[in-house]
């Protein structure tokens, strides 16, 4: 089958659009489908179509696909998926799909916002024009925000404008940041460009690259996050109803990491050698900070996001070595922490499915009441202290060891929050798990959550066991972004005001798969 | 072959384990035997992959079971090394491994969570396995980590005791505190020489010398690690801990087995320290102040298994008193005897302890010779050869440390204290024996759970074995482990020899006997004399107040001086300046007309003058 | 003669102004500004707007200040109405009247005398026969426009007075 | 002196002769003793006409100047196209039957036929009188149209503030008007700009402030912004819509041509008058709005903001970018202005919408709800319309082009504050209510279609981005 | 009688209009205020109008009769309402928009 890039990348985005939108207007009552039905429908679809982009992309000599929109402006639906973006989107879609299995019930409203959050995703995981990006990045407000405020307690609602009002004064900065990218290639070619293709090819001057980089950090650091900007995040992980936490935890910091790596590393790389003993020490500071934090947290929920907090440290902490194997465990840890935060937050829903309650002192003794639950919280506990064999070991050593390289002192602070990983999350088991029952009726996993918590675990054990396809993967992009210097991009992509504008960007490309 | 058998050695006990548990949640009596019968098939095919070595012991075989990832270019494989170090270390682990998980059919007989259990017994060999065959410390750090875990999990077993629960979250947090250090010294491996494999690091080694400051601190953290691990000062205290767990484990993982790991991972990287003399001095005072201590403590225990632990713990810094002068190969020689009499030990205490109903104090023990005949003579065996005496197994490796130290020279004119350590090992054990066996009884010893012929099969054989391994391993392990480790020969010592230093600690015995019970007639001697032992020196209070409290306030510190205080504070300061200002401002628009043109009067005349002045 | 009437008639005006801030009563406010009204259409004829001065006289002091007159008559409201006599309040105002006046006073001062035309020219006296003939020439559109402004203020007008009927 | 009478051809105020007539008709209309006023009918039969001939004029070749007209301007054509347009969505609201059963529908719609006209006559003109009286017509009919709701009083009381404010502002600007003449001997636009350089700078410099402050008092930007709050909130929303609207629109392109015609070498001096200006509008007006517990009040102040936003055209007329930011702004700020109040309409009653009549509006109708919901996340620059996205993209490209930073950041502090309260409106409009779940709004067919046609608009700009703002700026 | 006089006198009643405004609470003397404002202005048209020799100032003196005419044609009859509303033309009163 001949599956050209362009058409799997549209249908890609097109499908849970239009499956958002025939929610909305109900459709399904016109084929007697429930909303749950149309949306696992659209998930599968999703994860469906996300498998012909590797093949797409083997089959195409490039990953660009350019649709010219507003060119006066510099703005045209740029898409181009390497295989970073599609891991994302392959895990992003399939973490939709889990969430379907998890939660039946719900209206065709609830549905159709989380299509949106996943267009959003999607579409801003695929995008290279820098304003569609920003369009995308902005396009999951409403929905979080409208799930949150609809389906949520009134505690839930104030986390939802803190979210929304701290994520917007960050991609604020972004938006003004982006208008200067543009500006600032426009002075120097006479031509006004949103087009990152076109970016690359601009060398800015270091004092751009320093006030351009902190536009685009503030927003990543918001989102991802990094630790001044964290304060949004336990509140509305804490608040999120419906299990929403688990796409909220999962996959929203994504962006976060996903955007430092792509544009600040990319396109300021002088700013980001500047910047990264700073963020280094972010990183580690929310790395230990986390684990404090989550070592003292009394609800379930806050635990998780504290610990999430810690878990996005690391991956930072990877992006700041600068080193392609230290970048790639940061990007491998990007989705060791999506199936582990979805595991866990899914532990969390299925705790507060079956007895109200959201402290961990709500719960004692489930072992004995649920051994099923109980194994797979064990696993995910130990999944998120990275014990080797998991995911997360792969991609935690891989940041550790880089980061010692460059910052020793840095990295062993970065070795506490291991050390605290362990006590807070064993504390966590013991404290639900172990002692005598407090409560006589807590069923254990139903088979949607044993299902879904199973096949997470077979991939955190998986890639755990046989990540080389990963690493290599990421390492080759990671080698890439770091290596190619403005010039170097030229080389490769000749001229970028060629008709020929698909031969650009070449950051990585499945193709270039060494091992074996 | 050799790779298919140790393929076969290293899966059958992780198969083991997923089918123990499968097959054992519908018929519980089952997991035993087959959790059993996998151990021996792994002791069995070590036996088969250990040919060739056994014929010639300088044979090495690397086995590269798949690519796991790379770093910085650097291939890091999934890969054993099997020689004869490793085939040595497989033999106890699966034989006495073995023996154990037979034991543990008839103690766990009444249990209903069996299969949990010999699954997790299962696992734990498979990781203990990994440790020792690994062939680059990374794939050696996925059976720490791994054995850490199945300890927790072993030694939270009873999780419905929360006291136990938190013993094993205790012993993996010291565990952990260890493998950061394992870590560091891989990164620093990694950092200084680019190399994870034993042999390449060992060769680098020997072609660039290790003047480097990344390989002093690479051996630091090594030395982190194992006190994690083999339960040394500065991380001991979780092992006393530990003996939450059912005893077979106390037996397996805390006495003959992982705890060992340790001075397995130490020999495996004995040239790394010993190109560190300034290091190898501090181990080595290290592992004497544990001993000592741990010595001084189990003096003052009344809990039977907690006078083991320390037992253990004092003799694991008697290893690593080896280690630190040099003498790996004795090292590891006391490791399997060890492991032979403190599995001994702890199993006959399990007997003792699945008699006497769980009770575990000595105090309320007594005159069980009668009761318990096979336990008594074992028990009695494995006190007197970890008392060292003539010709019992423990003589062979003890005296041969103590001469290495000699040698080493560390002690200088203290040498008197290695007399001290072995003679309170002698108390000790004696002073639990007499507890045990020969005390008035305190109980009534009527209702007696007698042991089955399952669980007095695993301590005769040990018992045999502890008498049988001083005559027949020296001379043999001097030869087997020389290619692996450091060259080094045992020589056996004759039977004078042997009884000349036997002399003393039989007297101390003889002398406990007799002291004991009148020592218990003066408690509040005892109570003043032991008053620091008793209560472990406060070390985990110590480690209570130095490192848990002030990270817990750190954490409420952060929590209130960061979290709430500065960024919940500045937004809701934020916030609240947003809404005062935006009332304060509505408060102007209060409806009167003539303040709207006022006020836009003076804004024209400000304006002007700000326009036409600026 | 010209410069006494003008210091005359200014007098009259700024005088006049001031006592329609300062009389309570409103009808006596009115009356203040009809005079103020005159004086300035005084002004306008020795400015030589001589069309300007008489639709001053008509439209304002006649039509607009009897409508005036009237509704505050029709209202009847007396001098209920306090001017406010805080201190505070007009010492605020004299603040603000003097650096306005001062101000503007000064900047114009020196502006525009300096562009306006020399006095030696033929003075171009506002008739009725000039004015017309501009207004319907070059400001024919403009002229018409004020229709459909009158219209405007007309149906406004009318629209608030039906309202008003319909509540009655 | 020129003493050639100098009357357009008919050709040209065609379109003024439609409205003026159509006012005409309504007001007579309007005297019928009894029956239904036809809103819908008489504006299309005058409207519409209008509309195709300006559409004609707008596209035949003849651009050439008339007196009274800037007719050789593209761009005034093209802005009168979209007045008319606009006034007409604008006025098919006073169809709806609220209206009907009040009294002095007819005068209403008159008033704003005259208005309109004096709009479209302020766009073209070409000497201060016109502009000055043309912008009369408009204050004039506004202030009769706020106050024309008498049952209310708030209704009465806001027409009679914002008669007293907006007076002071003609004087404002009249004065200015006054001083520009002083100067230079002429009314005529271009006369004046020749003019203007060589005269004396202080006087100019006054006299220009002076029309600065006079016209920020009509666009209600802060700190002459006291009137907008009480007219928009008490005025009928279809008036309120008008004035939000079509009034705001006229003024402040017939502002922008004035500015960027006659007064463009001079109003570099300005700069910092309106950036003050600016920054205090996008401050106050957002912070404002924060507090108000009455919908049509709270867009209100946020208008101001918005007002200010397109305002940073006049910083920098000189500059393309400057334009273009300024016509993108305001378009899309009048479109989405036009949408707020048309939806706010439905909900109102006695003249303002207490925050408590949006409750579960998206569950009362889910469509308009929709639609509000998009024009709530619009207004604050939020996807999922990438129009809205544009328009911020312009305004701040523009600033930071200048290099204006500072103003760019207080504009992403308005915005965020923006967020707030957008975010508040669209809270309450999903909230769900027991009474929402049973009173399904009730939308005539007028409004949706005008709603359709606006929202369409939106889509289609979003769509197809350059068809509008490339197309503005070429003719600008 | 020079320029500057005249200057003077009709900035003079503008800006007592403008204070008119402030000071006066009665709606009707507001309206007044205005007129005088206006006034001014006219005052400040014909001057320049006689000084520069030209007549289009006079012109637009017109038309801002006519407009303040219809301001005060528009402003009575709202003032009238205000008094059947409020039964008074005090602006104090007249306060029910805030905020």
């Amino acid at each position: 089958m001949n599956f050209n890039l362009s058409i799997v990348l549209q249908v890609l985005l097109l499908t849970p659009i239009l499956g958002a939108i025939c929610l909305f207007l109900k459709a399904g009552k016109f084929c007697e489908l429930t909303p749950a039905w149309m949306y696992n429908f659209v998930t599968w679809a999703v994860v469906a179509v996300s498998f012909f982009v590797p093949s797409a992309l083997l089959l195409g000599e490039t990953g660009l696909v350019h649709f010219s929109w507003f060119p006066s402006m510099g703005i045209n639906f740029s898409f181009y998926a390497d295989g970073l973006s599609y891991l994302a989107i392959l895990f992003t879609a399939f973490v939709f799909l889990i969430y379907g299995l998890l939660n039946r019930e719900q209206s065709a409203g609830f549905y159709a916002c989380l299509l949106l959050i996943e267009t959003s995703l999607i579409g801003l995981l695929i995008s290279v024009n820098l304003l569609v990006f920003y369009f995308f990045y902005e396009l999951m407000l409403f929905p979080i925000f409208y799930l949150m405020t609809t389906y949520g307690s009134s505690e839930a609602k104030k986390a939802a404008y803190q979210f929304l009002l701290y994520t917007l004064a960050g991609s604020l900065c972004l938006l003004l940041a982006i208008i200067y990218a543009g500006y600032s290639y426009f002075q120097a070619e006479g031509v006004f460009s949103l087009e990152l293709v076109d970016l690359l090819n601009h060398t800015f001057t270091l004092n751009e690259q320093r006030i351009l980089f902190l536009g685009f950090f503030v927003a990543f650091a918001v989102k991802s996050p990094i630790f001044p900007f964290h304060t949004w995040l336990p509140a509305t992980y804490s608040n999120a109803p419906k299990g929403l936490a688990i796409i909220f935890a999962g996959l929203l910091f994504q962006a976060g990491i996903y955007g430092l790596f792509r544009f600040n590393l990319g396109l300021f790389p002088q700013a980001f050698a500047e910047f990264a003993p700073t963020l280094a020490v972010l990183a580690t500071i929310g790395i230990v900070y986390g684990a404090l934090l989550a070592w003292r947290s009394k609800s379930i929920r806050g635990l998780m996001a504290y610990a999430s907090i810690s878990h996005v440290g690391f991956s930072i902490l990877g992006l700041a070595t600068l080193n392609p194997s230290g970048v790639s465990g940061g990007l491998l840890q990007i989705f060791s922490h999506i199936l582990i935060a979805v595991g866990l937050f899914t532990i969390a829903y299925a705790m507060e499915r079956r007895q109200s309650g959201e402290l961990i002192t709500d719960f004692r003794g489930l072992a004995s009441k649920a051994p099923v639950f109980s194994f797979f919280v064990i696993c995910f506990s130990l999944a998120s202290i990275s014990l080797p064999l998991t995911i997360s070991f792969v991609g935690e050593f891989q940041v550790l060891a880089a980061s010692f390289a460059k910052f020793p002192i840095i990295t062993c602070f970065a070795l506490l929050g291991v050390i605290l990983g362990a006590v807070y999350m064993l504390g966590f088991c013991q404290q639900i798990l172990f002692g005598e029952p407090m409560t006589e009726d807590f069923d254990d996993l139903d088979p949607n959550e044993r299902i879904s918590l199973a096949s997470l675990l077979v991939l955190i054990l998986i890639l755990g066991v046989l990540p080389r396809f990963a690493t290599d993967l990421l390492g080759v992009i990671a080698k890439n972004q770091l290596s190619a210097s403005p010039s170097e991009i030229l080389e490769i992509i000749g001229n970028p005001k060629d008709k020929k504008l698909s031969e650009g960007l070449v950051l990585a490309n499945l193709q270039v798969i060494p091992h074996e | 072959m050799v790779s298919t058998y140790l393929t076969f050695v290293l899966l059958i006990p992780l198969l083991g384990s997923l089918l123990v548990y499968l097959i054992g949640r519908q018929s519980p009596s089952v997991s035993g035997p087959l959790a059993t019968i996998a151990c021996v098939a792994s002791f069995v095919a070590t036996l088969l992959a250990g040919q060739s070595i056994f014929l010639d012991s300088t044979q090495s075989l690397t086995v590269n079971l798949f690519s796991w990832f790379s770093f910085n270019n650097i291939d890091i494989n999934f890969a054993l090394l099997w020689d004869s170090l490793s085939l040595f270390m497989c033999l106890i682990i699966t034989g006495v491994g073995s023996l154990i998980h037979l034991y543990s059919i008839g103690y766990m007989s009444e249990d209903d969570s069996r299969p949990r259990f010999f699954a997790y017994l299962n696992l734990f060999i498979f990781f203990m396995l990994l440790l020792v065959l690994a062939n680059n410390l990374l794939v050696l750090f996925i059976g720490w980590e791994g054995v850490g875990l199945c300890s927790y999990l072993l030694i939270s077993f009873w999780f419905k005791n929360l006291d136990y629960a938190k013993a094993g979250k205790k012993a993996f947090i010291f565990n952990r505190i260890g493998d950061a250090g394992l870590l560091l010294a891989i990164f620093c491996l990694l950092f200084g020489i680019g190399e994870v494999e034993f042999l390449r690091i060992e060769q680098s080694l020997l072609i660039n010398g290790a003047f480097q400051p990344y390989l002093y601190l690479a051996a630091l953290g090594l030395f982190i690690a194992v006190t994690g691990k083999s339960a040394q000062i500065p991380l001991y205290v979780w092992l006393p801990d530990a003996m939450a767990g059912p005893t077979p484990v106390s037996a397996l993982i805390h006495a003959a087995t992982m705890v060992t790991a340790g001075v397995y991972l130490m020999s495996r990287m004995s040239y790394l320290f010993d190109a560190f003399p300034m290091l190898q001095h501090l181990i080595f005072i290290i592992a004497t102040v544990t001993c000592l201590m741990a010595g001084l403590i189990a003096v003052a225990q009344s809990d039977l298994k907690k006078i083991l632990a320390y037992s253990t713990v004092s003799q694991l810094g008697l290893m690593f008193m080896a280690v630190a002068s040099g003498a790996y190969g004795i090292a590891l020689f006391h490791v399997a005897t060890h492991a032979f009499f403190k599995a001994g030990l702890f199993l006959s205490a399990g007997n003792i302890i699945h008699a006497l109903h769980g009770e575990q104090s000595v105090h309320k023990m007594g005159g069980l010779w009668k009761k318990l005949p096979v336990t008594f003579v074992v028990y009695l065996i494995c006190t007197l050869a970890i008392s060292a005496i003539y010709p019992l197994a423990g003589y062979f490796s003890k005296h041969e440390i103590l001469l290495a130290v000699k040698d080493a020279g560390y002690l200088g004119s203290f040498s008197w204290l290695l007399t001290v350590i072995s003679m309170l090992t002698v108390v000790y054990m004696t002073r639990s024996f007499y507890l045990v066996f020969l005390a008035k009884p305190k109980s009534d010893l009527e209702h007696l759970h007698a042991p089955s012929i399952l669980m007095n099969f695993p301590i005769a054989v040990l018992a045999v074995l502890t008498v049988i391994a001083g005559f027949i391993m020296p001379e043999t392990l001097g030869q087997f482990l020389s290619p692996a480790i450091k060259e080094f020969a045992i020589k056996p010592d004759t039977l004078s020899e042997g009884l000349a230093h036997s002399i003393l600690p039989i007297v101390v015995l003889v002398l406990t006997i007799v002291l004991t019970p009148i020592l218990i007639g003066y408690q509040n001697l005892a109570k003043v004399l032991l008053f620091f032992p008793r209560h472990k020196f406060f070390v985990d209070e110590i480690y209570y107040v130095l490192v848990a409290v002030p990270f817990n306030k750190l954490a409420s510190l952060l929590d209130s001086l960061i979290e709430t205080a500065t960024i919940k504070t500045t937004i809701s300061a934020l916030s609240a300046t947003t809404l005062i200002s935006s009332k304060s401002l509505s408060l102007i628009h209060n409806g009167q007309i003539r303040l709207y043109s006022a006020l836009s009067l003076i804004a024209v005349l400000v304006l002007i003058f700000f326009t036409v002045l600026i | 003669m010209e410069t006494i009437i003008f210091y005359f008639l200014s007098g009259l005006c700024i005088a006049s102004a001031i006592s329609v801030l300062i009389f309570k009563n409103p009808i006596n406010s009115a009356l203040s500004l009809v005079v103020c009204m005159v004086g300035i259409a005084g002004l306008f004829v020795l400015l030589d707007a001589h069309f300007i001065a008489m639709i001053q006289l008509a439209v304002y002091a006649g039509a607009i200040m009897v409508l005036v007159l009237f509704v505050i008559m029709l209202l009847n409201v007396g001098s209920g109405y306090e001017i406010h006599r805080s201190k505070f309040v007009w010492g605020l105002a004299t603040l603000v009247l003097l650096p306005v006046f001062t101000y503007l006073f000064w900047i114009q001062l020196s502006g525009i005398s300096i562009t306006s035309p020399t006095m030696q020219q033929e003075v171009l006296a506002g008739t009725v026969e000039r004015i017309g003939k501009l207004l319907f020439t070059k400001y024919i559109f403009t002229f018409e426009l004020a229709s459909v402004v009158i219209l405007s203020a007309l149906t406004g007008a009318v629209l608030i007075a039906k309202s008003n009927s319909k509540k009655h | 002196m020129n003493s050639s009478v100098n009357f357009p051809s008919l050709f040209e105020i065609a379109p003024v002769a439609l409205l003026v007539i159509g006012g005409l008709w309504s007001m007579l209309r309007a005297t019928a003793p009894s029956g239904k006023f036809p809103v819908v009918i008489l504006s299309s039969l005058f409207f519409l006409p209008a509309i195709f001939w300006q559409w004609m004029l707008y596209s035949s070749d003849c651009k050439h100047g008339v007196t009274g007209f800037f007719a050789n301007q593209a761009i005034v054509l093209f802005a009168q196209l979209v007045l008319l347009i606009i006034a007409y969505l604008s006025t098919l609201n006073f169809s709806e039957v609220k209206y009907q059963v009040k009294l002095g529908l007819g005068e209403k719609v008159a008033l704003i036929f005259f208005a309109t006209s004096g709009g479209y006559v302020l766009l073209a003109s070409q000497n201060l009188l016109t502009w000055y009286l043309s912008l009369e017509i408009l204050a004039i009919s506004s202030y009769a149209l706020v106050g024309a709701n008498l049952s209310s009083k708030a209704s009465t009381e806001a027409a009679i503030k914002y008669l007293i404010q907006g007076a002071l502002g003609s004087c404002l600007i009249l004065f200015s008007f006054a001083t520009l003449y002083g100067v230079t001997a002429s009314l005529d636009f271009e006369v004046i700009r020749t003019l203007l350089l060589k005269a004396d700078r202080p006087v100019v410099l006054l006299s220009l402030g002076f029309w600065i402050m006079g016209l920020s008092l009509k666009l209600g930007l802060v700190p002459f912004h006291y009137w907008v709050a009480d007219v928009y909130q008490s005025a009928e929303s279809a008036t309120t819509n008008y004035l939000a609207g079509v009034v705001k629109f006229a003024v402040a392109v017939a502002s922008f041509l004035l500015i960027s015609e006659v007064f463009i070498d001079l109003i570099g001096s300005f700069n910092k008058l309106f950036w003050l200006i600016i920054v205090l509008s996008i401050i106050v007006g957002n912070l404002l709005a924060i507090v108000q517990k009455d919908a049509k009040r709270m867009l209100a102040y946020s208008a101001i903001a918005h007002t200010a936003y397109f305002s940073i055209g006049f910083l920098e007329p000189k500059l393309e970018l400057f334009q273009q930011a300024f016509y993108a702004y305001l378009v899309f700020y009048t479109i989405l202005s036009l949408l707020t109040f048309t939806i706010l309409d439905l909900l109102e009653e006695e003249s303002s919408v207490p925050l408590k009549h949006l409750e579960g509006l998206i569950y009362r109708s889910p469509l308009i709800g929709t639609v509000f919901i998009l024009v709530m996340l619009s207004l604050a620059g939020l996807p999922p319309i990438f129009f809205a996205l544009l328009a911020k993209v312009f305004v701040l490209k523009a600033l930071l082009s200048a290099g204006y930073l500072g103003l760019a950041c207080v504009i992403l502090l308005g915005t965020v504050l923006g967020c707030y309260y957008y975010f508040k409106l669209i809270t309450i409009a999903i909230t769900r209510t027991e009474e929402s779940l049973v009173s399904p709004l009730y939308v005539t067919k007028t409004k949706a279609i005008s709603v359709f046609v606006l929202v369409f608009t939106l889509f289609y700009y979003t769509a197809f981005p350059s068809r509008i703002f490339d197309y503005l700026l070429s003719i600008i | 009688m020079n320029l500057n006089l005249l200057i003077l006198v009709s900035t003079t009643i503008f800006t007592l209009g403008a204070i008119g405004l402030v000071l006066r609470r009665n709606l009707i003397v507001s309206l007044m205020c205005i007129e005088l404002m206006l006034n001014a202005i006219n005052l400040l048209l014909v001057s320049f109008s006689h000084y520069n020799n030209n007549l289009d100032g006079q012109i637009l003196v017109i038309f801002v009769m006519v407009l303040a005419a219809c301001e005060v044609a528009v402003g009575l009859a709202l003032v009238i309402s205000i008094f059947k509303h409020f039964k008074s033309l005090d602006t104090k009163e007249i306060n029910n928009l805030r905020g």
